[in-house]
């Protein structure tokens, strides 16, 4: 008889819990004369520092485009809203770094709460899935600053990503050392390679790998290691038993100042040590790494020592660091997120409609004016590249991040080989 | 009374399949997320019930299911990404591939005590996932992506509509569950409780334990794999991380351990209120950022477990004892 | 040929030696009682028997078949089981489960099962208790169940170590009556015990044990009056109330 | 030669600070055989309060970490009464994942209240500086962080094993109702075991910010180092824990020079799985 009378109860409860799901998700969401815009970043996790700074740069860029600010010299900036005061309404999602958790808030946002378009991800592992969905569901889906080259060459039509890829990096990269060596004899003929092993650092590395191979370095140490390092002691007594020229690292946040510190501890250096976008584009890690960060070099999107070339930026970064906490410049990364934003009203304003054939035309066809870009212009490829991505060298000196190359942009010569530790 | 009992059981069981596989058709699901909350539920109350056969039944408390896990999506997905075909012979493989390592694996491992073997288990999660990000040919730290293929049953992968992964996951349960079910009422079900409640007796009785064991992590590997197989259909991706991780591993054991261990009910129960509360908590509030929702969830398992380790089902035991002294009471 | 022979065991922990070349037979159909001081190594001859123990040195034969290297489920599925001094109830299961548990090991079929365990409960008068969890029965019910269980598998020798310690007098009884129609189906009983009352009258042949050896064999009656035994383990007392009971 | 010298000495320098984490799981385990899932969480906020107190009032790690480990005392003394006291004698998971859960409640916690950021101590005492002896560099802070290691596990040795405390505490791990008769308070030996690991983990997280960035996630990998030190060890044995915790540094280190970094923690867990597969109850354990 007890169990019998268990049992019910169970059935009930599990009835009940059907049914509250489907109260909880059924109400309608009432139309109003607001565009929703999905963000899909990592608020939590591993990430959640890079994610929840490109989620205020999108609150920024939102603050900018429904808010009249005619002292900001971007595009719309100074309308209210768009497309004649439409505002622009942020609905917020976490995908805690997790690709699964990323597809399924891509279709919430899009099926539940019914965003026009969504803006994230950051983490590549997790834009793929997420865009992918987007896609399907012929949704617009523009990306800030993922940066594996692999995303846009999937044929996509909707998908759309500001970022230079790790691929142009490597480029980059490569084409600097040769610099390095025909003006400044720098004599780099070896390369090694220092990355988390997961599906950014291991892209970065590979086409760093290839990169390196075309342009005849050699490569002679490949290290992998384990985000969330205990210590790095072993990666780096590999790197210095190899003895590279030069180094390639993908290293994020809490690595990479461990990276800078045992490598002081163990007293080498590399004559170069150029960066992917990692903790060497976070301002604050700069900061407080002091002197030990200096003479690094990396592929830099914006940074303020920028403000000359982008002027139209400085009134942006103002409202950007009244939402971060603490205050924090733009950094490389989620001014992409921003920019992402702006050109997403931009192109709803030049397409005169929020129809998405008339938008993805515009997307497809335009030549935007992006002042907050380096170099002022956004231009898609078929795929959704950005082919006007650039980023500049620089190299830390004196705690400022120094513009190297190319040489148009340059202002300060770069310090090569970097400076010893014993002589900082 | 034997029987009868089951059947009653059965009844009960039936009904829950029968309302899941109307409420499509009845037009009850307004969204498209309210079926993917659902269909997580099934699968992980169907992955629950699968680490519920050696973790329950069988009372060993493993936290190497993801490595099983795993497996299964691996098999689905290099079917599809690596050889260009149709994810169900991957499935299988990966199934049987997942049972042969669980035997192999666990073989020493049950030799190991308490929090030994429980150790012992997460250092195999750990080696797995690390062999996995540096293992090239199923695609490392990189993970692999599905390419488009055609929607469908063969592909087992639908773009635009969840329906065929509702019935996919409706179906996964029903297996999942049946095979417990029918095991429940086999000797071999009955070997299993009396590995759990004293393997000294069991064996004096004639049950070969280490065979009961090793059949029962078995068991549950195949069923934790085709689990796999399907959340890697349903993703679109594997990597390590997603499916070898603790916090996979972790997963399995939350969820049957917060519905009731080794309760033929206890995993669906722990889906149906873990997965909502999850999913909604992250939908909700997680979008403020800062991980309040995940300080809820938190929070919610300490109560849980102080208050009542044997889980919903305990606290529905103790409902029914309560109601029904109460009613003793009025008499 | 002997249904059990035991030759020469020896059992040493480290440097104790538990079980020093014991060696007896028991003959198929009988009651054997083994009995001796606390101490004495009776039960760990008992856990080398039934395969808990692998002994040091010598051998033991189940039916001609060498099984001194078996495990316990192996020598339980030949036909030799065994009770645990220490109860050891499966708790969250009925008394109909933990019997079916014995039951299984000559069929897989549950309902074929279900008859067995039902026949052996009854025996071993637990009827009323079928549906309880066996968590919650009294030590004196827990010992019939250990029984029941063990008579489920159907075996040949019954090995019972101390199924009467603790119960009540009118449980020892009833628990005499079980032991001899057990005999009577023809299942060779192997029973250590302390309670002599209770083993002599119906025991064919008693072996003693003291200090892990064995210093006596022989039917009851032998054994009350060899000297030996009696200075070495019942003293002057605990003799005559033996033979007391005898005259009874 | 001197390379060869070098891996060793980063390998027993972070066996060390590993031996400090797992010293207090080690007590916890042995006295309660409750494993504390949240003990690289309780390492995590004491990194947060040493690095708090030399951020803002220039309070150097080497003092800070008396601070951190009074309050990773309270936390740990705290957990027990509120938590783990409720779970003993029941399920034997029900301490494991109540642990768990507080470990998601905490991490979750400093991240919504101090945000994810790196956070990074500058202008230590004892902060990036090295010497070197015949080319075998040694760094300070990693050398202060082993030779407190030693200090504290040694003084929770002898506080088992020497003073009257200690007896207390080893007859209520052997038997707890036996304890209970001779009139030893096992309720306040709980508390206090609790309370010691505690300790013992935020020492370590006092100490570390001098070189090591804090942030909410930085406890995962300790904790499970930890766990393999102690299990490897032995059940709830010290000297276990310290022999395993500089193997577990050796192999780590050796294995990252010698085979790759990548495979460093796969021979480490391998490690655990061989010494346990051949010796079921860890090294030192009976």
């Amino acid at each position: 008889m007890k169990r019998l009378f268990i049992g019910r109860t169970m059935v009930a409860k599990l009835f009940l819990t059907l049914f509250l799901v489907a109260l909880l998700t059924g109400g309608a969401v009432a139309a109003e004369k607001v565009i929703k815009i999905g963000t899909l970043f990592p608020l939590t996790g591993p990430c959640a520092l890079a994610g929840q700074r490109c989620q205020s740069a999108v609150e920024t860029a939102v603050e900018v485009i429904n808010n009249s600010h005619p002292e900001i010299k971007v595009p719309g900036a100074a309308a209210e809203g768009v497309l004649g005061g439409m505002k622009f309404v942020l609905v917020h999602a976490d995908h805690q770094g997790k690709p699964d958790v990323a597809k399924s808030e891509a279709e919430r946002l899009i099926d539940q709460e019914g965003v026009y378009a969504i803006i994230g991800s950051y983490n590549s592992s997790c834009t793929k899935p997420a865009s992918f969905v987007a896609e399907r569901k012929q949704k617009l889906f523009v990306c800030g600053c993922s940066s594996s080259a692999a995303l846009t060459k999937r044929d996509l039509n909707r998908f759309f990503r500001l970022a230079p890829t790790d691929e142009t990096e490597s480029l980059e990269f490569v084409e600097f050392i040769k610099y390095l060596n025909e003006t400044k004899s720098a004599g780099i003929e070896t390369v090694g390679l220092i990355y988390e092993n997961t599906e950014f650092g291991k892209h970065a590395a590979e086409e760093g790998k290839a990169a390196a191979g075309v342009a005849g370095l050699k490569v002679i140490a490949d290290v992998a290691f384990n985000p969330g390092a205990t210590n790095l002691n072993s990666e780096v007594q590999t790197l210095k038993a190899a003895d590279p020229d030069a180094v390639f690292g993908a290293c994020l946040g809490g690595d990479y100042t461990l990276w800078v510190r045992t490598m002081k501890q163990m007293d080498w250096l590399p004559d170069v040590a150029l960066n992917y976008c990692t903790g060497y584009q976070d301002p604050i890690i700069a900061k407080q790494l002091e002197s030990d960060g200096d003479f690094f070099m990396g592929g830099t999107g914006y940074s303020p020592e920028f403000a000359e070339l982008m002027p139209a930026v400085a009134a942006v970064e103002k409202i950007y660091m009244t939402k971060t906490d603490p205050s924090v410049p733009f950094d490389s990364d989620c001014i992409q997120e921003a920019i992402a934003t702006l050109i997403l009203a931009q192109a709803m304003e030049l397409a005169g409609t929020t129809d998405y054939d008339a938008v993805l035309k515009v997307f497809n066809e335009t030549e935007f004016d992006s002042p907050m870009s380096l170099g002022g212009m956004v231009v898609f490829a078929p795929g959704g590249q950005n082919l006007k991505a650039m980023s500049i060298l620089t190299q830390l000196q004196g705690g400022s991040y120094k513009k190297i190359y190319p040489l148009d942009l340059a202002d300060t010569e770069p310090v090569v080989p970097m400076t010893d530790w014993g002589s900082r | 009374m034997l029987t009868r009992k089951h059947i009653s059981k059965d009844v009960k069981w039936w009904i829950v399949v029968a309302v899941l596989a109307a409420l499509p058709l009845m037009g009850v699901l307004p969204s498209s997320y309210t079926e993917h909350v659902l269909i997580l539920i099934m699968l992980y109350g169907s992955m629950a019930q699968a680490w519920n056969v050696i973790g329950g039944y069988c009372g060993q408390t493993s936290f190497g299911h993801s490595v099983f896990f795993g497996i299964g999506s691996y098999g689905a997905a290099m079917a599809v990404v690596t050889f260009g075909f149709s994810p169900w012979p991957g499935a299988m493989v990966g199934a049987l591939l997942a049972a042969g390592v669980a035997v192999v694996l666990s073989g020493p491992c049950f030799k190991l005590k308490g929090h030994y073997f429980a150790i012992a288990t997460f250092a195999i999660v750990e080696i797995f996932n690390r062999l996995f990000m540096v293992w090239d040919w199923v695609g490392g730290a990189l993970g692999l992506d599905y390419p488009l293929v055609e929607e469908g049953w063969m592909n087992f992968m639908w773009y635009d509509s969840k329906k065929g992964y509702y019935y996919g996951a409706l179906i996964l349960m029903i297996f999942v569950f049946g095979v417990v079910r029918k095991m429940e009422k086999m000797r071999f079900g009955y070997y299993l409780l009396a590995v759990r409640e004293g393997q000294e007796t069991a064996e004096s009785l004639g049950v070969n334990s280490t065979r009961v064991k090793l059949s029962a992590m078995a068991l549950s590997a195949f069923l934790a794999a085709i689990c796999g197989a399907f959340y890697a259909q349903y993703n679109f991706r594997v990597d390590p991380s997603m499916v070898m991780s603790l916090d996979m591993s972790m997963k399995f054991v939350l969820i049957t351990i917060l519905g009731g261990l080794g309760t033929f009910w206890g995993p669906l129960l722990g889906a149906a209120v873990l997965i909502p509360l999850q999913e909604y908590s992250r939908a909700f509030i997680g979008g403020m950022g800062g991980g309040v929702d995940l300080m809820i969830f938190g929070l919610i398992i300490v109560l849980v477990m102080v208050k009542q380790p044997r889980g919903i089902m305990g606290i529905l035991d103790d409902i029914a004892m309560k109601s029904r002294e109460k009613k003793e009471g009025d008499h | 040929m002997a249904l059990l022979e035991i030759r020469e065991v020896t059992m040493k922990f480290g440097s104790l030696m538990a079980n020093r070349d014991v060696t007896f037979d028991l003959e198929e159909g009988s009651i054997v009682g083994l009995i001796g001081p606390n101490g004495a190594g009776k039960t760990t001859l008992f856990n080398c028997i039934s395969g808990y123990y692998t002994p040091s040195s010598g051998k033991i034969f189940f039916d001609g078949k060498d099984i001194t290297s078996s495990s316990a489920n192996e020598i339980a599925k030949l036909g030799a089981v065994r009770t645990f001094q220490v109860v050891h109830p499966l708790k969250e299961m009925s008394v109909l489960d933990n019997t079916l548990i014995g039951a299984f090991l000559r069929t897989s079929n549950v309902k074929e099962a279900s008859e067995v365990a039902m026949e052996c409960i009854k025996a071993c008068h637990l009827e009323e208790m079928v549906h309880r969890k066996a968590g919650t029965l009294t030590i004196g019910q827990k010992k019939r169940l250990e029984m029941a269980r063990a008579l489920a598998t159907q075996p040949r020798i019954l090995m019972l170590d101390e199924a009467m310690a603790g119960l009540t007098s009118t449980e020892v009884r009833a628990s005499v009556e079980l032991i001899k129609s057990i005999r009577d189906q023809g299942i060779t009983l192997l029973v250590v015990e302390h309670i002599m009352e209770a083993i002599m009258p119906i025991a064919d042949k008693v072996v003693v044990l003291d200090g892990g050896e064995k210093i006596a064999e022989g039917p009851p009656k032998e054994i009350i009056n060899d000297e030996m035994v009696i200075t070495a383990y019942f003293g002057e007392k605990f003799a005559k109330r033996l033979k007391e009971a005898k005259l009874s | 030669m001197v390379t060869f010298l070098q891996v060793a000495l980063d390998g027993i320098l972070s066996g060390l600070l590993y031996a400090l984490i797992a010293a207090g799981l080690s007590l916890i385990w042995g006295v309660m055989d409750v494993i504390n899932f949240a003990h690289g969480e309780f390492l995590m906020v004491a990194m947060y309060l040493s690095y708090w107190l030399g951020f803002l009032w220039k309070v150097d790690p080497l003092i800070s970490w008396i601070a951190s480990g009074v309050f990773a005392f309270l936390i740990g003394a705290l957990t027990y009464k509120l938590i783990i006291r409720h779970t003993i004698g029941k399920s034997a998971m029900a301490a494991l994942l109540a642990t768990f859960g507080l470990s998601m409640f905490l991490k979750n916690a400093c991240l919504y209240m101090f945000s994810p950021n790196f956070r990074i101590l500058n202008d230590t005492i004892l902060g990036g500086k090295t010497f070197s002896v015949g080319g075998v560099i040694f760094s300070l802070p990693q050398l202060a962080t082993s030779l407190f290691s030693l200090g504290v596990v040694a003084l929770v040795y002898l506080l088992i094993k020497k003073t009257r405390l200690g007896w207390a505490i080893q007859a209520t791990a052997m038997d707890k109702e036996a304890a209970e008769l001779m009139g030893i308070d096992t309720e306040r030996i709980y508390v206090l075991v609790f309370g010691l690991g505690g300790a013992c983990v935020g020492i370590a997280g006092g100490l570390l910010p001098s070189y090591l960035a804090t942030f909410p996630d930085v406890g995962g990998l300790f904790s499970l180092l930890a766990f393999v030190c102690v299990a490897m060890g032995g059940f709830g044995s010290i000297p276990g824990a310290l022999f395993a915790a500089i193997l577990i540094g050796l192999v780590e280190a050796f294995s990252g020079f010698y085979v790759a970094p990548v495979f460093k923690y796969v021979a480490v867990f391998g490690l655990y799985l061989v010494v346990v597969f051949w010796r079921p109850r860890g090294l030192f354990g009976w």
